[in-house]
This record gives structure tokens, sequence and C-alpha cells, in this order.
């Protein structure tokens, strides 16, 4: 196993759950309850020093139990590392503490994982959704089950349709 | 900002970190929402921010976006990773080629693809250029923001050029599509080669002509020099990148740190500055052209002068057309992939490339098939937006440009 | 030194040096030759691999190169193009696309069809003046598509030549080919 | 069959051990080496390998290493032995299968931009994955294309001479309509004898095809795979209910697929016909009704110049208007209902609350009237359940099958598949009693032609043999002696010369039938049109009841009685209750209990359980003038019952017609209302096949025009009618049965049903069976034929006559069927003309020869109306049952 997920695992010996490595990237699954406490010794460590979060994204796995998967990928400046820790949330309890204290920067991608696959954050100072209106009433657009058909504007101009059918 | 459920009229109070206001006669004041956008001519697209003010100083500012939200995330998930390339081109529309090279980086990172030497250095060259026209755009754009008309017209007088450069190579002159995963569409032709060559030899004088404009002028001084500040710290935490983040005094450059390209076969340096004003970032931006000259300059020459510029890997790449016509075998790779996409392993990966605006990643997760499972397009306009919050604090309405100005954003891969 | 670097610091501030300096540059720029032209009255000359607007091509022979395979259908990503095929009847094993359009208001230029159609039936030419006060006329039918790739043969061609589709014209005709037929038996059935 | 494993459930092979990949797995001996790799869920490729049939090793695909062999191994053809290492994979087996792929490459035209396979082609596959590149010495073969058949396009450039097509032709299907031949220089794929393929067109090679060697005529190239949209759903053609798919393009449906395919190849070969998953003709080329342009696009109603298109809202709001009118004017009673068998069951069950609780009406009925039902009640009055004993399972493995009446290839074909698996994989001895030479009849041990109508003669010399030859089971009869007594002596009534010189099978014929049904272990009864929808069906089901139960078949694991229906949910339609003695479960309308229950459930009182009306009855009262209101829907009575029988006065009498269905049918032109209803492929619910399966219909399109689903309607108008049904969905409605019916929806399994006969055969058994067994010989009509209206393999119903494709294959020919002999006899060569008088009429019409009609009969499809022969029949009614019988009678034949 990579040293950094060796470390997480003798810190967290509860949180950790796996560790993979792929095409040189190093993921760390941790779970939700350890996440913050994982976060902030990421930070803080000077062996880890992940000063910079490069994203917060989200996966959505309707036919697992645990269905959302929060991925973070920080990065550390001074040691040239990087590691992407995920944790698995399911549909009925969907929340994750929110890293925001941490790195300021979780605010708007967490804001984005919200709007986008419906995960909410804990202690998150502004929970809103980001890209879509703040009153779209349709479930998260990122979610495998949101409809991909609907009769569209597009399908309101008669004459477009007209000759692709006639 | 103090609240406001008792007290809707307060008393202005002198900010300590502001003394020029000691001397203002305390007035009573109200506070001011003022809805900047959707259709400002300085937001660079559909942007609204909603700025609480006190007197002129931006107390909070609200970022509203999404205007331009295509989805392109959920697109991506119903089309080949082939297909997408298209899309890349959309989301930074001023730098296409930049968006489909970092693009095609994380497709070739999941794929395991290797590209032929000389569709590297191909790439290089090509994606600074659109670094240079990247930064053109942004010159001429926040000069004009800022009050500066001149450079505006000089610097798209120079990116019409290389513009036109890519129309020749590719068909296109914004929406390009041109990287292919496994390499490129298509070789120089050596007319293209003139013109590139041409132009490193054009370019050098006009940046500084560009700077004799701006460097001294006192109101780009005033405008710039201390608007802003980031310290290395916050700038890290908020996940800036690119010039942004270097204009902090961050030495964080992946075309250095996680070389790529033909970026290890050459040598620059990257540009850092001290202040983490708007002033150092502007001033990194124009050291970078000069970088990517340099670069260009010594790609053309180590470049291999002949050789594939697309990877021969079967169950990825496309055969060259004249096999299709002739040969079964690559009629089915040709049907397989346009119909099909090729069947990529399971397995997730994020892969970060220097674009002009910082680091455009792509995080990709694969359970096989043809297309991507999720893809998150990590854009650094996006993230950068969110730090406008804390860099605007403070500052004067109409600084609130300069600021967003100065992350160059665009907004359809701030929205994506 | 020093005093010199205020000295300068403080005669740049009367003189406003900086402004002198710049206009300097912008008077220069008044003995250049504009870059602008005017465009209705001139016209950019267009690269050879300029992605325009989208033509089908026919054979030397007048035949129609499209078998309605639909690879082109499936290449698009913007899912702009709509082929109905069917068989035809007077030759066994001959598909042709009764029915050909493109949108070309979704239409995203990005070439793959030409890249993918295993008969480079599609090409792309230089035209790009085709704007409208009606939409629907942007709805590119068959008809159209061949009227467009007649009238820019050529361009068509140089099109296809410059993107590596086609080798050039003496070449390509050795392996083009006709379906049903065989590859080999072409040249009699052009002729 | 060396290959096969040896699985019939009498012998178990021995078990080996072998090494495969360095993994230890058992296996029975002698099975195929491929078989034992792929139950480890390892899948080596192979093109020419189907579970289906024995392996053919021609593709070279399915190579392995075997320790201390030098070359690579077929393993399909390769027996599994003790001891055996293997190994399957590797470098050197990938460079070797990637040669064989070369080897089909090098040969096949460069016409994937035509072929309709492309994107759906298992060389295309082969070739990408293993990344064939620059072939050398390719060349192509030019064969033209064969276009001859109705259906099927063969174009051998592209064939790889794999092999799947002739094999499942001839092991599952047993039709061997396909060979191979060397025709050019090429071995190629042709029609047996290089004619045009004449064949029941069940497309299974079709579907195994893994090139476009073999294209679908209707949807030759108009689609792509990947352009299509496939909806799994329920075929709605006969009871079978296969599971298929409807593939959309768009609007319309370009073509219908099965699970069968060579993409699903790797199934169990233990018990090939359990996972055969394919269709027949009906299912898999007669899908063109869906998108017909005839299909009904507005609600009509009609006014002073006729049927006028009509908003829906004002439509429904006038017919819910006049139908409270008549039901205020002249009671409930004066309202009645048909429904056909083809909804779904969600649609039945709302249709017959509808009826009773809204128009307060037990006037309602469904197509299974028509016949399913003789069996329905008569098992339910004998051994106390409602359907078909037996799961398609049985069938396979029974030991003797009896089939009485049935013509299963042609009216359920795919259910006759395991009646062909038990023939030819468990050489199980099948009894075929039939008028006709059934395509069954060709292929049993024991066919036995019988006159025209003499099948329940037949079922009484079986009895009658069984108690003379003591065949009886013990056990089985211990239960009811004074029963098995009564039996004896109303058996009596029975003399095995009578029903030797009735049917014409000779009295040892007889007897050796009744040995060997009464011998095997598991035998099977399968009954089917031939009994339950001809005179006395009713007491010759009970008769099979009785030769079951004597010896001792009722209740023994795999024996057991079977019908098969002729629509897609006539089981649905009984346990839904839509018949005037039934409440859903179904359960006798009377039963108290039964109507507390529903009538809670629904909040509204059952009208009478005297009070209903069937089928028979309900036109009869239409025709009296005491029902006013008729509510039609998809029904088309007009259309199928004979002339004589008054339907059309019937119709004209009422004060509103409200007809609902996809088509404007011959009925339609008396409605005062049409709705446009939807077909199978738009609707969203669930079917019951005969076996008891509960299964999905899904929608593949959505409804066409304006069209509705029935349930809309019915609850649109019970809004109309200021009721309101509680439906929103089809979920609605599904939770509703779950909870009136508990353990309706074990979706995908039948449940087990548990025949008890002994409250019937101890309870006024003696005179009911003196009654059945008494001289009940029809009288001798002094006309020499027996006509028979018949099903055909291409059509069903009415319904297939709008799929343009059936049309094609199976185009009314309007000519009397009649075997050669009597054609020469009559001197009628190809072309001449008869007249055909029966009691009730007399027609001239063509005559056309067919093999499968034995002399003294002529026989004419029930599916077309034209000319007219139905209406020479005239109408029997079941005193029991109220089934009416009208699909034969006696006739004379001149030559005109």
């Amino acid at each position: 196993m990579h040293p950094i997920a060796e470390t997480i695992q003798a810190r967290f010996p509860d949180g950790f759950l796996s560790a993979q490595e792929w095409r040189g990237d190093l993921a760390v699954t941790v779970k939700r309850e350890a996440l913050h406490a994982i976060g902030r010794f990421l930070k803080d460590d000077p062996a880890m020093d992940c000063d910079y979060i490069v994203h917060v994204s989200s996966v959505d796995w309707p036919d697992e139990e645990e269905r959302f998967e929060v991925v973070y990928e920080v990065y550390s400046i001074r040691h040239r590392h990087r590691i992407r820790v995920k944790t698995r949330v399911p549909e009925h309890d969907c929340y994750v503490d929110s890293l925001t204290d941490i790195w300021p920067g979780a605010e708007f991608m967490e804001r984005e994982v919200f709007d986008m696959m419906g995960i909410r954050f804990n202690n998150h100072p502004d929970m809103r959704r980001i890209l879509m209106p703040d009153d779209f009433p349709e479930g998260y657009p990122l979610r495998k089950d949101f409809p991909l058909q609907g009769k569209g504007w597009r399908d309101s101009f008669d004459f477009l349709n007209e000759g692709a059918t006639s | 900002m103090a609240h406001l459920e008792d007290q809707r009229e307060t008393i202005y109070k002198v900010d300590p970190a502001h003394p020029e206001t000691k001397d203002l006669p305390i007035l009573r004041t109200e506070e001011l929402l003022l809805n900047m956008g959707p259709q400002h001519p300085a937001t660079h697209g559909v942007l609204k921010v909603i700025l609480d003010l006190e007197g002129e100083r931006i107390t909070k500012s609200t970022v509203v976006m999404g205007f331009l939200h295509r989805g392109v995330e959920k697109l991506a998930e119903h089309g080949t990773y082939h297909q997408f390339i298209p899309h890349t081109d959309r989301l930074d529309y001023v730098c296409a080629m930049y968006n489909n090279f970092a693009y095609c980086r994380a497709v070739e990172k999941l794929m395991n693809v290797t590209v032929p030497e000389r569709a590297e250095y191909l790439r290089t060259i090509v994606a600074e250029v659109q670094r240079i026209i990247g930064h053109l755009f942004w010159l001429g754009t926040q000069a004009l923001d800022i009050g500066a008309m001149t450079v505006f017209f000089y610097t798209f007088r120079d990116r019409e050029i290389l513009l036109d450069w890519f129309d020749e190579l590719c068909g296109a002159r914004l929406t390009t599509s041109w990287y292919r995963i496994g390499g490129v569409e298509r070789d120089f032709t050596a007319s293209l080669e003139t013109k590139i060559r041409d132009f490193l030899a054009y370019f050098p004088p006009k940046i500084d002509e560009y700077v004799v404009f701006l460097e001294k002028n006192r109101i780009w001084l005033a405008r710039t020099v201390g608007v802003a500040v980031i310290s290395a710290e916050d700038a890290l935490g908020y996940g800036l990148s690119g010039p942004t983040l270097r204009g902090s005094g961050v030495d964080y450059d992946l075309r250095k740190y996680e070389s790529y390209g033909a970026y290890p076969k050459c040598e620059f340096s990257v540009p850092v500055g001290k202040n983490g004003d708007t002033y150092d970032r502007y001033w990194i931006r124009i050291e970078e052209m000069r970088e990517s000259i340099k670069i260009i300059r010594q790609c053309m020459d180590q470049m291999p002068k002949e050789g594939p510029v697309l990877a021969d890997v079967p169950s990825v790449t496309l055969p060259p057309k004249n096999r299709v016509f002739t040969n079964l075998e690559s009629m089915i790779q040709q049907f397989k992939l346009f119909s099909q996409g090729f069947d990529a392993p399971p397995g997730e990966i994020y892969c970060g490339t220097e674009a002009h605006k910082g680091e455009l990643g792509f995080y990709i997760v694969s359970t096989g098939g043809g297309n991507p499972y999720r893809l998150k397009i990590r854009s650094p306009s996006f993230i950068h937006m969110g730090a406008f919050d804390f860099m605007a604090k403070g500052y004067m309405i109409a600084d609130a440009v300069t600021i967003f100005g100065s992350y160059d954003i665009v907004m359809g891969e701030c929205d994506r | 030194m020093d005093t010199q670097k205020q000295t300068t610091r403080l005669l740049d501030a009367v003189l406003f040096r900086e402004i002198w300096k710049a206009m300097k540059v912008t008077f220069k720029h008044m003995f250049h030759r504009p870059m602008t032209f005017q465009y209705p009255r001139e016209k950019r000359t267009i690269p050879d691999a300029h992605r325009g607007a989208l033509g089908l091509l026919r054979y030397d022979n007048g035949q129609e190169r499209c078998v309605g395979c639909d690879l082109c259908e499936a290449a698009c990503p913007s899912r702009c193009i709509k082929v109905i095929s069917e068989e035809d009847k007077s030759l066994p094993l001959q598909r042709y696309a009764t029915e050909f359009y493109i949108d070309i208001t979704k239409c995203v230029f990005c070439g793959y069809c030409v890249e993918a159609c295993p008969v480079n039936a599609l090409a792309m030419t230089k035209m790009y003046e085709y704007s409208t006060h009606d939409k629907r006329t942007l709805m590119f039918d068959k008809q159209r598509l061949y009227e467009i790739g007649d009238q820019h043969l050529e361009d068509a061609k140089k099109y296809l030549y410059a993107h590596n589709q086609e080798q050039d014209d003496e070449e390509s005709r050795t392996y083009r080919y006709h379906f049903p037929q065989p590859i080999g038996k072409t040249e009699a059935s052009d002729s | 069959m060396a290959l096969k494993p040896v699985t019939t459930p009498d012998t178990e092979a021995a078990t080996i051990s072998l090494n495969i990949d360095g993994e230890t797995v058992t296996a029975k001996e002698g099975v195929s080496l491929y078989d034992v790799i792929s139950s480890m869920g390892k899948i080596v490729p192979a093109m020419c390998y189907h579970y289906t049939f024995d392996p053919f090793g021609s593709c070279g695909m399915c190579l392995v290493l075997q320790e201390g062999k030098k070359s690579p191994v077929r393993s399909c053809t390769a027996k599994a032995t003790e001891g055996m290492v293997i190994r399957t994979d590797g470098e050197d087996l990938f460079a070797a299968r990637k040669k064989a792929v070369e080897k089909h490459l090098s040969v096949h035209p460069l016409d994937c931009p035509v072929c309709d396979a492309d994107g759906h082609c298992e060389l295309q596959d082969m070739a990408f994955e293993h990344q064939v590149t620059d072939l050398a010495n390719a060349k192509q073969k030019n064969i033209p294309e064969d276009t001859r058949s109705l259906v099927l396009d063969f174009n051998m450039n592209r064939c790889i001479a794999c092999g799947e097509c002739i094999n499942i032709c001839k092991d599952v299907q047993r039709i061997d309509a396909l060979q191979f031949m060397k025709k050019g220089g090429f071995t190629q794929v042709v029609a047996k004898g290089d004619h045009a393929l004449d064949c029941e067109f069940c497309g299974d090679c079709l579907a195994v095809c893994p090139v476009g060697a073999i294209t679908n005529k209707f949807s030759k190239y108009v689609y792509k795979p990947w352009q299509l949209r496939k909806t799994t759903t329920t075929c709605n053609y006969c009871g079978d209910g296969c599971q298929m798919y409807v593939e959309t393009k768009d609007t319309e449906v370009v073509r219908v697929t099965s699970p069968l395919s060579w993409k699903n190849k790797w199934g169990d070969r233990g018990d090939t016909v359990n996972g055969h998953g394919g269709l027949c003709v009906r299912g898999r080329f007669g899908f063109q009704f869906i998108d017909s342009k005839e299909r009904l696009k507005e609600p009509l109603v009609r006014n002073e110049t006729g049927l006028a298109p009509t908003p829906w809202i004002e439509a429904l709001d006038t017919t819910a208007e006049r139908l409270t009118d008549i039901k205020s004017r002249y009671g409930s009673e004066a309202i009645a209902g048909l429904i056909t068998a083809r909804c779904t069951n969600e649609e039945l069950y709302v249709f017959q609350r509808f009826m009773r609780t809204v128009l307060g009406t037990n006037n309602l009925d469904s197509s299974a009237r028509y016949g399913h039902m003789n069996f329905v009640r008569a098992v339910h009055h004998a051994l106390g359940i409602n359907r078909t004993m037996n799961t398609s399972a049985d069938l396979t493995k029974a030991k003797a099958i009896l089939v009485v009446g049935a013509n299963v290839t042609e009216t359920n074909p795919v259910a006759s598949l395991r009646v062909k698996a038990a023939i030819g994989t468990y050489k199980a001895s099948v009894i075929v009693v039939d008028s006709m030479q059934t395509n069954l009849a060709k292929l049993a041990s024991h066919p036995m032609m019988v006159k025209p109508g003499s099948e329940g003669a037949f079922i009484k010399g079986l009895v009658k043999s069984v108690l003379e030859q003591d065949l009886i089971d013990p056990d089985a009869t211990a239960q009811a002696p004074e029963a098995l007594s009564a039996l004896k002596a109303a058996a009596r009534a029975v003399s095995l010369d009578a029903v030797a010189a009735e049917t014409g099978i000779p009295v040892e014929t007889i007897q050796e039938a009744a040995r060997i049904f009464a011998e095997a272990p598991r035998s099977v009864i399968l009954c089917g049109e031939g009994i339950v929808r001809q005179p006395d069906g009713y007491n010759h089901t009970l008769s099979l009841v009785d030769l079951a139960w004597v010896t001792g078949k009722l209740n023994k694991p795999g024996c057991g009685i079977n019908t098969f229906t002729e629509e897609g949910n006539e089981q649905g339609a009984v346990d839904m209750g839509v018949a005037p003695e039934f409440l859903p479960g179904p359960v006798p309308c009377a039963q108290a209990e039964a109507r507390q229950k529903f009538s809670e459930a629904w909040d509204a009182p059952l009208p009478d359980a005297q009070s209903g009306k069937s089928l028979v009855e309900i036109l009869d009262d239409c025709r009296a003038g005491k029902i006013k209101a008729l509510y039609l829907v998809g029904e088309n009575p007009l259309g199928t019952l004979p002339k004589s029988f008054g339907v059309e006065e019937a119709l004209s009498q009422l004060e509103l017609l409200i007809y609902q269905d996809p088509f404007l049918t011959e009925t339609a032109h008396y409605a005062h209302v049409v709705f446009p209803a939807c077909t199978f492929a738009e609707k969203d619910g669930t079917v019951t096949n005969q076996e008891g399966m509960v299964q999905f219909l899904r929608p593949a399109l959505d409804p066409l025009g304006e069209s509705a689903l029935d349930w809309h309607i019915m609850v649109g108008l019970a809004n109309g009618m200021g009721q309101s049904l509680p439906y929103e969905n089809t979920q609605d409605i599904q939770a509703e049965i779950r909870k009136v019916l508990p353990g309706y929806y074990n979706l995908g399994e039948p449940r087990p049903v548990v025949a008890d006969a002994v409250a019937y055969l101890r309870n006024g058994y003696a005179d009911s069976v003196r009654a059945r067994y008494a001289d009940g010989r029809a009288q001798k009509s002094g006309r020499p034929y027996g006509l028979k209206l018949i099903q055909l393999i291409y059509h069903s119903g009415k319904l297939s006559t709008k799929a343009s494709g059936l049309m094609d294959i199976s185009p009314n020919a309007g000519a009397l069927r009649m075997s050669l002999e009597e054609c020469e006899r009559l001197g009628l060569a190809e072309g001449g003309r008869v007249r055909v008088t029966s009691d009730h009429g007399s027609l001239e019409l063509g005559v056309q020869a067919d093999v499968n009609v034995l002399p003294g009969t002529c026989a004419f499809p029930e599916h077309f109306n034209e000319p007219p022969v139905k209406d020479l029949v005239r109408v029997v009614v079941d005193p029991i049952t109220h089934v009416p019988y009208f699909k034969s009678t006696q006739v004379t034949i001149e030559k005109v």
C-alpha cells in the first residue's frame, strides 16, 4: 500500500476503509464519520501538508446501498503529492461533514455537489443550489435516475419536427 | 457585515483596514444592495454578482451563476469519449485547444495510450499558441474593463493572426476539436510551420508594445497594484491555480511539476509574483507569453520532422481513412469506434492540465464500456469564483470588475 | 542612484512620460496598413481545411455516394443528423438514404460526420453565408445538401484532401468503391 | 446427440473432475468441455456455439490448451474427461483465436455500411476485440443475394458458415428447412432443395445469425442497431406470453427481437427449451399493426352524418351522460360490457370494477368465453383450480404426452417447442389425437388422426380402455372408491368398437395409447381448441379429468391437464373475474364471503350474482331489446360470430354502443361512440400467460395520436358518471389487485396449483358421469365433409390481419383447404371452384390443396371473413358454460 494510505490507516484505524492505486492515482476510501478528522489531518500534519484543494466531486451508484460517493482531491504544494479521499453516503441519510473550515474553497465545490447530486454538507455556511436556479424543483441533475428525455422547448417548435417526420 | 435586524440605518464607522476613510465626515449611510449583471459587459458572459455595499465599499458579495449551465457533465455520460471532444471546445470557448488537450490527456491516462513523439510536440506548440491567445484575450479585455482601450485593439489584432492560423490548422477558429485521443487530427503543413515561425519573430516586440501601454500607466497601476490581494495560504485553501495562484508567490505549475507533452524537453521558467495583487497576476501573464514563445521555438526546433501524429492503437484510435475504404478490419474499427466507442477499463483517474487560467482537470470514473460513467470537470473559473467574496471584501465597486477579470473567468467553463 | 531614481520618478509623474511613450506607439501605427477588411465587399480567403456548411457528394458519374449507413448520425456529438435509409428495390443490396437531414442550427461543425463516413459522402465546404430570416430553412434536407455538395464540389474535395480523408483525385479513384460491387469492379462501373 | 448432457431426469451421468486455469471443477462425463468452462463463468469466444443445440465446431474460436497436447483444441467439440488440465487464456491462445477471426474476415465483404447487423455483429466484435489489422490476401465472394423468400433475405457473402441457423432449425424447431450447399465454389446456407424458403418463419435463424447473412425483409436497411430503443415486453398474440424486445426508432416500430440471439448463447444446455427465448412468426414479424396507418387516432361520435371526430372531453361527457340516462331509465341490467382478453390484467380488473360498481351490472364477459372458459369451468368444478396444472418445464420432461385436439405448433408455436424437445431430446411418447394432420403429429410417436368431431369419443374410448385393461391407479382411486364404480358403470355405455368406428382408429391402437399414457411415470394431457372450442368441450374436459384421475396422473409431480389459450391474457381475464360467474380470484360470484370482501374493497354494493349474463346471453338480450347499452372493449362480435347468430340485429337494436379498439372494425360501424385504444406495445401493465405466469408489458411507444389506454378511458367514463375510480397510474391498480388477491403478482414464476378432486368425486359424481358417458353420439349428418375453421400459425384472431408483414406471408387465399386426394377425387385441379353447402347456407369459393387436411375434411382459416365461410356454421351454445361453438360443421362439396 502507498505510504500515505498506510499513515492514514495507522492514524485512523476505524475510519479508514481501503486504498486504491490505479494509473498512479492514490485514492483512499474512508468512513464518512472520519472524513472531517482525516481532512484536518491531511491539512495540518506536516508530513501530509495538503494545503491545496483540487476538486470536490460526487459519483452516483444507484444500485448500491451506500449510493453516493463524495470525492475530495487534495494536493500538497510542498511534498507534491496528490490524495483522493472518498466516502460513501446512503440515499436516505445524505449528509457529509463539510470541509469548508479546512479548505475554504470547498464551499463552492460542495455547493456544486449538493446542487448536482443532492448530497448535503453539515456545517456548510451557505448550502444552496449554485448552478441550477434556487427554486429548481426537479431533483438533482447528475443523479443517474434524473430523467433524460422530456419535452424540451424545442419540441414546441413544430417546424423543426415537421421536416423530420414527414 | 453588520447585522441589519435592528439597525436598518447605521452610522458609517471608520474601518481600520482602510485608514483613508478617517478623514471622511461621519455621515448617515444606508446599506446598499447592488445587483451587477447578469448582463453586464464586464462580466465576460452571464454572471450576476449581488454586492452588499457600504458606500462604495463591498462588504459582501454573492455570486449567482449557472446562466450558461448546459449540463456538460451529464452530456459526457451519454456520449462516447470521442464525442465529448467538441463539447470541451465549449467549456472555455476562448481557448478550446487547451480544453481539448486537457480532456484528451485525461482519457489517454485512463486508456493508457502513449502519444507519438511528433504529436506530443505538435500538441505542445498548439497548446502554447493557445495560451498566448488566452493571455492576449485576457489582457485586452482586462485593460478594456479598467479603461485602457488601445491595448484591446492591439492584442486582438495579434490574436487574429493566431486564430487564422488555427483555421488553417483545423478548420475552425474557436471551436477547434483538433486534439484526438492518442494524438491530433492533422499534421502541420509546410505553410503552417512557416507561419508559426514568422509569428515567433513578429510577436516578442509586440509584447513590449503592450507593456509600454500599461506598465507605467498610472491609472493601470492605481487600479491594479494592491487590489484584490490574497495570501499564498488563502489562495491555496481556495484552490486557486494558474497565474492567480502564482501571483501570490506559490510556485505551482503542472507543466513543470507534473510535466506532460513536450514540456519536459523544453527549458522555460515559471514566473512567480510576490504580492498576490492584480498587478502581479498581470505581470505573470505577460511573462508567460514570453515563456510560451520560448517553448514554441524550442519545440519547433526539436520536433522530429516526420512521424505519425496519432497513436496506432486499434482499440482506441481511428484507422487512417484510406484503410477504411479497402480493409475490412479498419472498416470494423471505424464502425465500432464511432457507434460504440472504445471499451475503457473500469477505474477512475484525475488528470490536471495547466491551462492558461489555471488547473483544468478531468476526473473520470469508468465502469467499462464506451461512455464515461461520471466525468467531473475541475474548471479553474468556477473555483476562482469561490474566492471572489473573500477577495472583494473591502474593495470598491469598481474593483469588482478588476477582480474577476484578474481570474480570467469565462462563464462557459464556470457554469459548464 | 537613489536620488536619480527619485528624480526619474518625479519627472515621469510630472511630464506624463508614460503617456508620451504610449502615444509614440500609437502614432507609429498610423503608418501601418489597416488590419481590417470590409466584409461584404472583401472576403477572407478561407483555408482548405475550413469547416463550413456540410454538403453531400456524388461520384463522378452522378451516383449518390451516401449509402445511408447512419454512422454520421452515430458520430454526431450534437445529434443534429437524421438519416432515413431504405433498400433500393430496383437494385438488390443497394441501400440508400431516402431522407437526410442536418439541423444546421444544432450543428457544431466538428467534422466528425465527415471523419466517420465510410464512403466520403459528406464533406464540409467553404460556404458560410446562409443566414436567413426563417429558421425553417436551416433544416437542411437531402436535396439542399446535394445542392451544396454540387455547388461546392471543389471545396469539398479540397476539404477531404486537407483532412486526410481522401488522397488526391487520381489515387482516391482506385479505392473509391460503390456498394454493393466489390472493390476492383469500380473501374468498370465508373465508366 | 452424443454431446448433449445426459440429463433425462431418470439417469445421471458419472461425475468427473478436471482442472481449468488452476481451478478444479466437477462436471458430468461426456459433456462438452466448452460447457464446463462456461459453467465456471468463463466465456471463451465462440461464434458457432449456441447452447440450444449441439456444438458444431466450425468457427475455430473456442480454442483452449490442453496439457499434453501441442496445439490448441476446440473446446466445444472436445468432451470433458477425467483429469484434463486446461488453460483458457494466454498470449498464444489470443494469437490463435486472432488467426481464426482473420480467416473469416479475409473472405468477408466490405459492406458494414449497408449491413443491418453492423453494430450487432459478432464478427465485428471479435475482430475488434482481437485487434485484427492489416489483413493480407483479403478477397471477396460475389454471391448474388437470395431474395426469393417472403421474409428473409440471404446474403451469403457475409456468411461465416457457423451453421447456427441450420442447427437451431433442425435441433430446436425440428423443422429442418435450411441446409448447407456448395454453390458457385462456396458453401452457403440455402433453403432445403434450393427453393425459396417456405417454413414456419419463426425467425430463429435470423436471431442466432451472428453476422448479417440473414436479413429481415420487413426492416431491411431501415435501421442500425444503435439507433433503436429496446423495450422488453410480452407478446400478446397467444397465451404463451413470450418475452420479446420491441425495438423502436423515434415513433415507429422497426423490428422485434427475442431474448434468443447469438448475443445470448451461453445458457444451460441441460434444458434447452426452457431458456430458448425465441419467438414465432407472429411475434417476430407481425408488429406492423402497432404503428399502422389504419389505427384510430381520435374519438368518434355518431351524428346525423355518421361517425365524426370529437374531442376527448366531449366524447366522454356525451357517453357518460347517455350511460347515466340509460341506467336511470332502464336500470343497470340494461347495460352490458364485453372486453377482449388481449387487455392487461389491470385493464380487465378496472373493467369489471367499472361494470360492477359504476354501472352496477353483472352483464360482463371477455373473449375467454369463446373456449378457455370451458376448461376453466371444468377444472374449477372438478379440481378446484382455475388454470393449467403444469409448467412448461414439466412438458419437456414428460415421458408421455397426450395431445388432444390441440394443433399446438400452429396456435402456440413456442409452447410446442416443449413438446418437440420432449420428443427429440428425451424421447417421450407423444400421442396426438386430432382431425388434422398437425405438425406435431408428424413428429409424434403415436399420431392418431380421428374423424372430425370425434376427439371426445376418443377420450371416452381411452377411459374405457384404461378401465378394461385395469390400468387404474389404486392410490388415486382409493380416495373415492364409489366414484370409481360409478365411472365403471357409466363406461359400460361406451363400447370400444363403437369408438373405433366413430374415430376411425383401431381398437388395438386405442388400447396401446391408453397403456402408454397410464404406464408412463410422468404423463401430461394437452388439450386445445379442438376440445374446448368444439361442442361438448366442457364435458370432454371432464372426461380428461376422469382419465387423469383413474390413471393417477392428477397430483403426481410432472403430470396434469393443460390447455392453450388463443389470446394473450385469457387466463388473466378469468383471474380478474371478467365473467358473470366469477369475481376476481376467481371466486364464484355468489360466494357471500367474497362478495363481502369486494364490496368493502370497492366501497359499493355488488350487483346480484344471478343477474349476470354471459357473452351469448348478452347478445341474445340485445336482440330482444332487453339490453340497451353495450360497452365493447376490443371485442368484435360481428367479425367473430356467424351471421346466423344475428349479431347485426342485436347491435342495431342498441340505444348506445360504445366501441373501444385500436382499429375501426366492422362492429364499429354500428357504434354510437368510438374510443381509440392503444395496442399492447403502448401499454404498461401485466398479463398472465396460460401457465399462470404474470409478466410485464412495458410501453415501447407513446400512445399513437390521441389514443388512450383502455383503463384511462374507463376511469374517464366513471368520472363522467360522477363516480371516481381511484387510479392515477397502473401501479395504483396493481396495488389494489395485490391487496384483494394476495400473492397474485409473484412475477416470473407461476404459483403451483394443487388439484383436489375428492369433493367432486364424492358429491353427485355418479349422476353426472352417467349422463356424460351415456350414448351421446352426434346425429349422423347427411353431409359427408367436416368443415373446420382452423387457426393458422401466421395469424392470431383478427388482430394479425392488421399486421402487413403477416398478411404478406399468409394472405387471405379465400380458398377452401382440402386434402390432395379429395381434390383429385373431385377432379379439382388448382384453381377450381366448389360450392360448399351446410345446413345453414351455401357458398362458392376456390380450393387449395393442403397436405395437412385429412380426407373427409375441409378447412378454412378462421382469421378471414372473406368469403364468409363462418356464416355456414350455426352457433351451438354449451348449456353449462354458455360457450358458443361455431368452429365446425358438416358440409357437402360440389364442383362448380
